[in-house]
């Protein structure tokens, strides 16, 4: 089909790739290689998995492995492959009132959070994000509620200004932070800590419940992403001088094993 | 929702509604607070402004109207980000802390439904005959008297007028996100929460809420249309 | 109400509208209990010239005169246009009722809303108080223009200024307009009236003027003996 | 933005906006191209719509008019879930596969600019004298003709519920974001491309986007208004 | 160009408005060639009449007759509203220049545009060709009335409906429409008036009618010795 008009594949995505760049500078290869043309639609993770279901997109690329594994086990998408995963932190004031610096585990720095009534800045939403707050709180035997427990109910973008503005606590990835963390007086206060890890996987729409998804072209993309060259361009995708994606396919070593940073545990 | 056909959606959307939930009331409750009061701020100087600019002579008077006329396609959330900038920590009105306050959603709101009134009540009084207004000073009504005639005579325009203001911030949702936040129980509201349902892909919750919104809209409206008169020429 | 006489020279007054000239150099003398009758061509200028006095249109020139010494135009119409009442030609009435066009009416001696009392008896006198409740554009063209007189009547300024005052009335209604102007005139009301038929107003009129050539002047003579007969031809239905 | 003043963002937009790119054109010319026709496509038929709810009388025509004026209040994100769901693949009209596409824009588009220009046009004609309607058909207008005279008559307001029906359009994120899906070079117009700097932070691209926006309208609101007269009373 | 005289019978009319009726049992006759005048008080019906006539206002009861037998009102009014036309007792005049009114005008007897030549003679016969290009909401009231006027010239259809055609104009403009009134007359136009000064038209009328409690009747004797004086006195001007 290499004369006629590229094919189109239609990707939801959450928008933490297309907001951190990351999709700007992998695809231009693939639509190159395999003759695609990509319509990413970057929405959050809740509205992809629904797009998935309702046949309206051929691929997925999300990160919420509990929500990820019913779609699949449901029968709406098949070849759900691991891509790729970053980390979430916790950002707080400088101030640190909770004493986060001061806690023993995660679970004990969201109790500080709690028991100071420090603010908190939710996503209050079925992100990805937000599905990890919700279970580090169960993790901590918490339930959040009250003044100081703010549900925003909105991108991880506008959660951070919220916190910014209101000095409060938030869960954040990490591509987004390193995006704002110019404007914004708050600094990393928990990071790197193995609960705090975000998968991304690939799934491709199930083309027995719809004939006419592109199946081939969700495939192709699939297997393009785990490719080693891509998963080495992924693993060298800076975002303000920092890594971001930690490639989770690469079978070899050469590419980094973990995220190295300057900044360290707090 | 568990299947995605428009019909389970819809009844989806029913039951909601009939169900009902304190958390529904509330957001109801945030919107028709927050816009009523932006309306009541904004409608008499707007109806003010219209006036002028089809009663008075002055340079610039045309100018104006065009840019009444194109402040209309200010996107919400443009007049959302202008004020996010102002009210901001670091903004020129950062002491007042009014960001994420149903106070800045009021602002935003005002700033969005002023130019629509004032164009549209300014058409609405350019309708009007100009002997209207020297049949009033001449029967010795003063000048607030005449205008309150001629704001009677253009009722039914002006109160279209006000329907398309109240419609263009009941309903948007770029300025209330930016500047109330959409925290619940304080500045989520009818549009932020659509928006929000959405972005889960809670598509009927949505829906249902939207259509909250529409009756609601219409009961309102309705009780408008009442006073507005019969709407036929005559 | 009126203590002193009513008594306005407007002096002076030009005007015209692009380059066409309309008034030039017109002069005229309001006085309580003096009743002027403007005729003129289509166009000469005699609503144009009533506007002005009315403070509803600004003269290129004039000068207005009361007992205090001649006034600039500007200065002058804002102490008389208070006083002075203009009746359009085509009179406009304001949506609603008949009645409700009259509980607008301001009473010219104190600015206050007129009583009901006083409307009924207005309505009655123009032959409307059985259209009282009737929305106005339902209202035939001579009863809009039997509305307007009403408001005139209710306001009593103490200068009117009518346009045209009998076109589209009957007999009845304009021998009311004539009953009107001679008692108006009497309670010392100076009356200005435009009109091509000037011979309905004969029995009020005290000085005949003519719009001629942008300029106002006397009216030449005035063949007094038809006016008896056509009065007995109108008045035998 | 590298820091949060208002001045360094108004710098920032500027110099964007003076550089200029083929991205920011492409966003552009969606933009236009969208609403303009949904423009197109709508606004004959609702001054058609406005003119017989104006000088027709049948059951149900005072419902129809409130019913209009409440559809002004339906946030466009709604409008956007409802046609969502109908070019859904699940929803009645999946097998069009318009989803994602500009034909879904413009439709989303159509139905949110339908309403206003509706309940305005219809408000214009009402303003209009019952004699212009006799006078033109006693003059031999056909029923064509004399729609044309009243029109003409109407214009002023009518050119207004144009500006304001623009206006709802070219600055609404809601529909075109669920329907169009924010596809780059695609279905990316300036008020989705404005929605997206601003989730990313980029507060400064936010705003030239939004001043790129009101510019344009500029223009065009100044060229209709060329047309429209003076907008004074007469 | 009509071959056959026009011949309409109006029969049996009935209006009310609300609980007030307007007209009973009216009867009208209409006749290429024939003037009719119809006078009465204000608020008597005529503008009713007239506006029923041009089919702008229904009826509650009503036939017409035309050639070919009696039709039901809904049936007639269609097939004779092409060929009449009402002159509003305030005419209406689209916003835009004089000129750009009379290009608006269908001739009657094909319904195209008329041509520009004939726009000018119609101008130059109502005396408004020097405010051709003047917007209308500039006129004068008699002006405004001058342009409805070649309105109707231009159209020239087979039943004219005039509602006080010569309110507001001078005496100039009045001699013109009697003009007109004849030379269609003659051309075999029917013609119905109405009018609060029956005076003016005598040289035309044919026959005179009187709406009076909702019937129409003849106009009783008119003392035709009045009017060559009043004609004499009015022509001094
Ligand atoms: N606003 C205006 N702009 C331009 N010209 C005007 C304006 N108003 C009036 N005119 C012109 O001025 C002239 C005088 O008008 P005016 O209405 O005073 O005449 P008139 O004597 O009252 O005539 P009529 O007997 O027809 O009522 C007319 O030729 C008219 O066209
Ligand atoms: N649309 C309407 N609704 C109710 N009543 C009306 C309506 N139109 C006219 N009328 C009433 O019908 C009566 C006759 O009106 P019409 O205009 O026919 O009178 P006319 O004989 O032309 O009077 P004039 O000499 O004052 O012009 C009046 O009393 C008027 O108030
Ligand atoms: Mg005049
Ligand atoms: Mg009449």
């Amino acid at each position: 089909a290499a004369n006629n008009p590229a094919t189109i594949l239609r990707l939801a995505t959450t928008t933490s790739t297309e907001n951190s760049g990351l999709l700007d500078y992998l695809l231009p290869d693939f639509e190159k290689q395999n003759d695609y043309k990509v319509h990413v639609i970057a929405v959050g993770t809740g509205k992809a998995l629904r797009m998935g279901k309702d046949g309206d997109v051929d691929v997925l690329l999300v990160h919420a492995p509990k929500a990820e594994a019913e779609f699949v086990a449901a029968g709406y998408g098949t070849d759900r492959t691991a891509i790729m995963h970053n980390d979430f932190v916790i950002v707080g004031p400088s101030a640190d009132p909770a004493g986060l610096s001061k806690a023993s585990s995660l679970a004990d720095a969201m109790q500080r959070i709690s028991k100071t009534q420090s603010r908190f800045v939710s996503r209050g939403d079925n992100s990805g994000t937000y599905k990890k707050e919700s279970s580090l709180w169960k993790l901590a035997n918490v339930k959040p509620q009250g003044k100081w427990y703010i549900e925003a109910g909105q991108g991880m973008g506008k959660v951070l200004l919220m916190a910014s503005e209101l000095d409060a606590y938030t869960l954040t990835d990490r591509g987004t932070w390193l995006a704002y963390r110019d404007k914004s007086p708050l600094k990393i206060l928990w990071q790197h800590d193995p609960l705090l890890f975000n998968p991304y996987s690939a799934i491709a729409v199930n083309p027995e419940r719809y004939k006419d998804t592109n199946y081939k072209g969700a495939m192709a993309f699939i297997h393009w992403l785990v490719l080693p060259s891509t998963q080495h361009k992924i693993a060298a995708f800076r975002l303000y001088q920092q890594p971001l994606f930690i490639p989770d396919a690469v079978q070899d070593n050469s590419a980094p094993a973990s995220v190295v940073t300057s900044e360290k545990h707090s | 929702m568990t299947d995605s056909s428009l019909l389970s959606s819809l009844l989806d959307a029913l039951q909601l509604l009939l169900l009902g939930d304190g958390k529904l009331w509330s957001i109801i409750l945030v919107s028709f607070k927050v816009s009523s009061l932006a309306m009541l701020v904004a409608a008499l100087p707007a109806v003010i402004c219209g006036f002028l600019l089809a009663y008075m002579r002055f340079p610039g008077r045309r100018l104006l109207i065009s840019l009444f006329n194109t402040l209309l396609a200010v996107p919400a959330v443009v007049v959302g980000l202008t004020f996010y900038i102002l009210l901001s920590r670091h903004g020129p009105l950062g002491d007042w802390k009014l960001l994420f306050t149903q106070t800045a959603m009021v602002l935003g709101q005002i700033a969005l439904c002023f130019p629509i009134m004032v164009a549209m009540s300014h058409a609405a009084f350019q309708a009007i005959d100009l002997r209207a207004w020297e049949t009033a000073r001449t029967i010795g009504a003063g000048t607030v008297q005449a205008f309150m005639m001629i704001v009677s005579e253009a009722r039914y325009a002006i109160l279209g007028a006000f329907v398309a203001g109240f419609g263009r911030i009941i309903a948007e949702v770029g300025a209330s996100m930016m500047l109330g936040g959409n925290i619940l129980h304080y500045t989520r509201n009818i549009p932020t929460a659509i928006a929000l349902e959405t972005s889960k892909g809670e598509l009927s919750q949505g829906i249902a809420l939207g259509i909250v919104l529409v009756t609601l809209s219409f009961l309102l409206v309705s009780v408008l249309h009442y006073f507005q008169g019969r709407g036929q020429i005559q | 109400m009126s203590y002193k006489p009513t008594n306005i020279q407007y002096s002076n007054i030009h005007k015209r509208w692009k380059r066409h000239i309309v008034l030039k150099e017109v002069d005229i003398h309001v006085q309580g209990g003096h009743c002027i009758l403007i005729s003129g061509k289509n166009g000469s200028g005699k609503s144009t010239l009533l506007r002005i006095m009315a403070g509803l249109v600004k003269p290129d020139q004039g000068t207005i005169e009361l007992g205090l010494g001649t006034l600039p135009w500007k200065q002058g119409v804002k102490i008389t246009q208070q006083q002075v009442m203009y009746l359009h030609q085509t009179p406009y009435l304001f949506s609603g009722t008949v009645e409700k066009n009259l509980r607008y009416v301001q009473a010219a001696h104190n600015n206050l809303p007129i009583e009901m009392e006083d409307i009924n008896k207005a309505m009655a006198w123009a032959n409307i108080r059985h259209l009282s409740h009737k929305p106005v554009h339902q209202l035939s063209g001579g009863e809009r223009q039997r509305v307007a007189l009403a408001r005139a009547r209710l306001r009593s300024p103490k200068v009117l200024l009518l346009d045209e005052p009998t076109a589209n009335l009957d007999k009845d209604s304009r021998a009311r307009v004539m009953e009107l102007l001679s008692s108006l005139r009497k309670q010392g009301v100076a009356i200005v009236i435009a009109s091509h038929d000037p011979i309905h107003f004969s029995s009020v009129i005290d000085q005949r003027l003519r719009l001629i050539h942008a300029r106002l002047e006397p009216e030449p003579s005035q063949p007094d003996n038809i006016i008896p007969l056509h009065e007995r031809g109108a008045s035998h239905s």
